[in-house]
């Protein structure tokens, strides 16, 4: 499966074992897993992920199949989840198989910065004090003009 | 057509989705008769740089045209990853 | 454990797992395995790593001090394997936890063009028609330029 | 002075270890010592360009001193990763 949306928890190493045993002449595998941080105040409670369903899974697959035609790769993998996450939770994961290393960590960063800004999920933190939509930072969009 | 909304912009119109009639033929005019509906409207849509749009579920410029789309749907930027 | 040679096998997810486990106050993680490649004439038998025991662990553990001194690191994690390995099998990993994801990724990359190029291991490659050994890339020489 | 071999220097000179004596006091006056030992040394040490050397344990350019050392290493350049 190139692209998941889920609202369960996923183990990202089993994943990732999967991914490179199917991942067959690939020399480089990269992965890069997104963990829901407490924030500085260190009194988050949850983190909650509101998406688009049906948006979300074509914007994911335009996404990976883009990485597929830019970079020399074998595979690509996005899992992305929504709902309810505790601090600590795994959020999401990408992973890139190529024969050589500067594609599968080239492409693993153009998902991310890809995924970050073009993909329609909305973060809400959940502190004491109430809840609050995660603004997006212009780095994220500036990232874009890099690829 | 189906107008959906996301995020804040979900919870200042007070729903996440809604049937309108209209002869806006883009987005930006669109959103000019959207502010009309009421007050929450005209709010959640008084700062536009702040908000995006998808037709038919591509995202798309504020200029895209809306004429025969199902489905087109207003939110904040994204913040996934 | 941030810096292990070894001759056996180990399990990449299980690693990423553990280290993701413990790397408190971590928002991206990323890792890098290198598995060993079929060669374009598809008779290579095994992959044959030495080493130089002793400094080999000097290197990767100065390799790893840097990363984290260069980076905003919450941890650095180097695996390099010697010894005899088939095709298919996984050579090396290294995982880097991070804050945000732009340390997380040029962290490991960094880990890669380093160990590629100032780590004593020397590969040779197996076929039916001998033993060769793997030739240096002017390439992996001239990827350190970048940091 | 312990003298170590890696890879095809092993190889072509016929042992991974041997001790020497010897008043060199950079690396490159101790190649050209080695070199003298045998055809094998020679023709192992004809490139240095695609040679590198460690005094004790550390990677070091060819000017570098090598009085005291315990152990100097030379070896092809690296191929890990």
């Amino acid at each position: 499966m190139e692209v998941e949306v889920r609202d369960s928890a996923f183990d990202p190493g089993a994943t990732l074992n999967a991914f490179t045993a199917r991942a067959t002449g690939a020399g480089a595998i990269v992965s890069f897993t997104g963990i829901t941080r407490d924030l500085a105040t260190g009194d988050l409670q949850a983190m909650e992920i509101e998406h688009y369903p049906g948006m979300t899974e074509r914007a994911l697959t335009a996404i990976r199949d883009e990485a597929m035609t830019r970079f020399n790769l074998v595979d690509a993998l996005v899992i992305h989840r929504y709902g309810r996450l505790s601090p600590g939770e795994t959020i999401m994961m990408v992973a890139t198989a190529a024969p050589h290393r500067r594609d599968a960590f080239d492409a693993a960063d153009f998902l991310m910065d890809y995924l970050k800004s073009r993909a329609p999920f909305w973060k809400r933190e959940i502190t004491p004090d109430g809840a609050e939509w995660v603004a997006a930072k212009d780095d994220d969009e500036a990232a874009l003009d890099r690829w | 057509m189906q107008i959906r909304y996301f995020a804040w912009l979900r919870e200042r119109i007070g729903t996440g989705a809604e049937e309108v009639e209209t002869d806006a033929k883009t987005v930006v005019a669109l959103i000019e008769e959207l502010k009309t509906r009421s007050d929450a409207h005209a709010f959640a849509f008084s700062d536009t740089a702040a908000i995006r749009a998808a037709v038919d579920q591509d995202l798309v410029p504020f200029d895209a045209p809306v004429t025969g789309a199902k489905e087109v749907a207003f939110f904040p930027p994204m913040t996934g990853g």
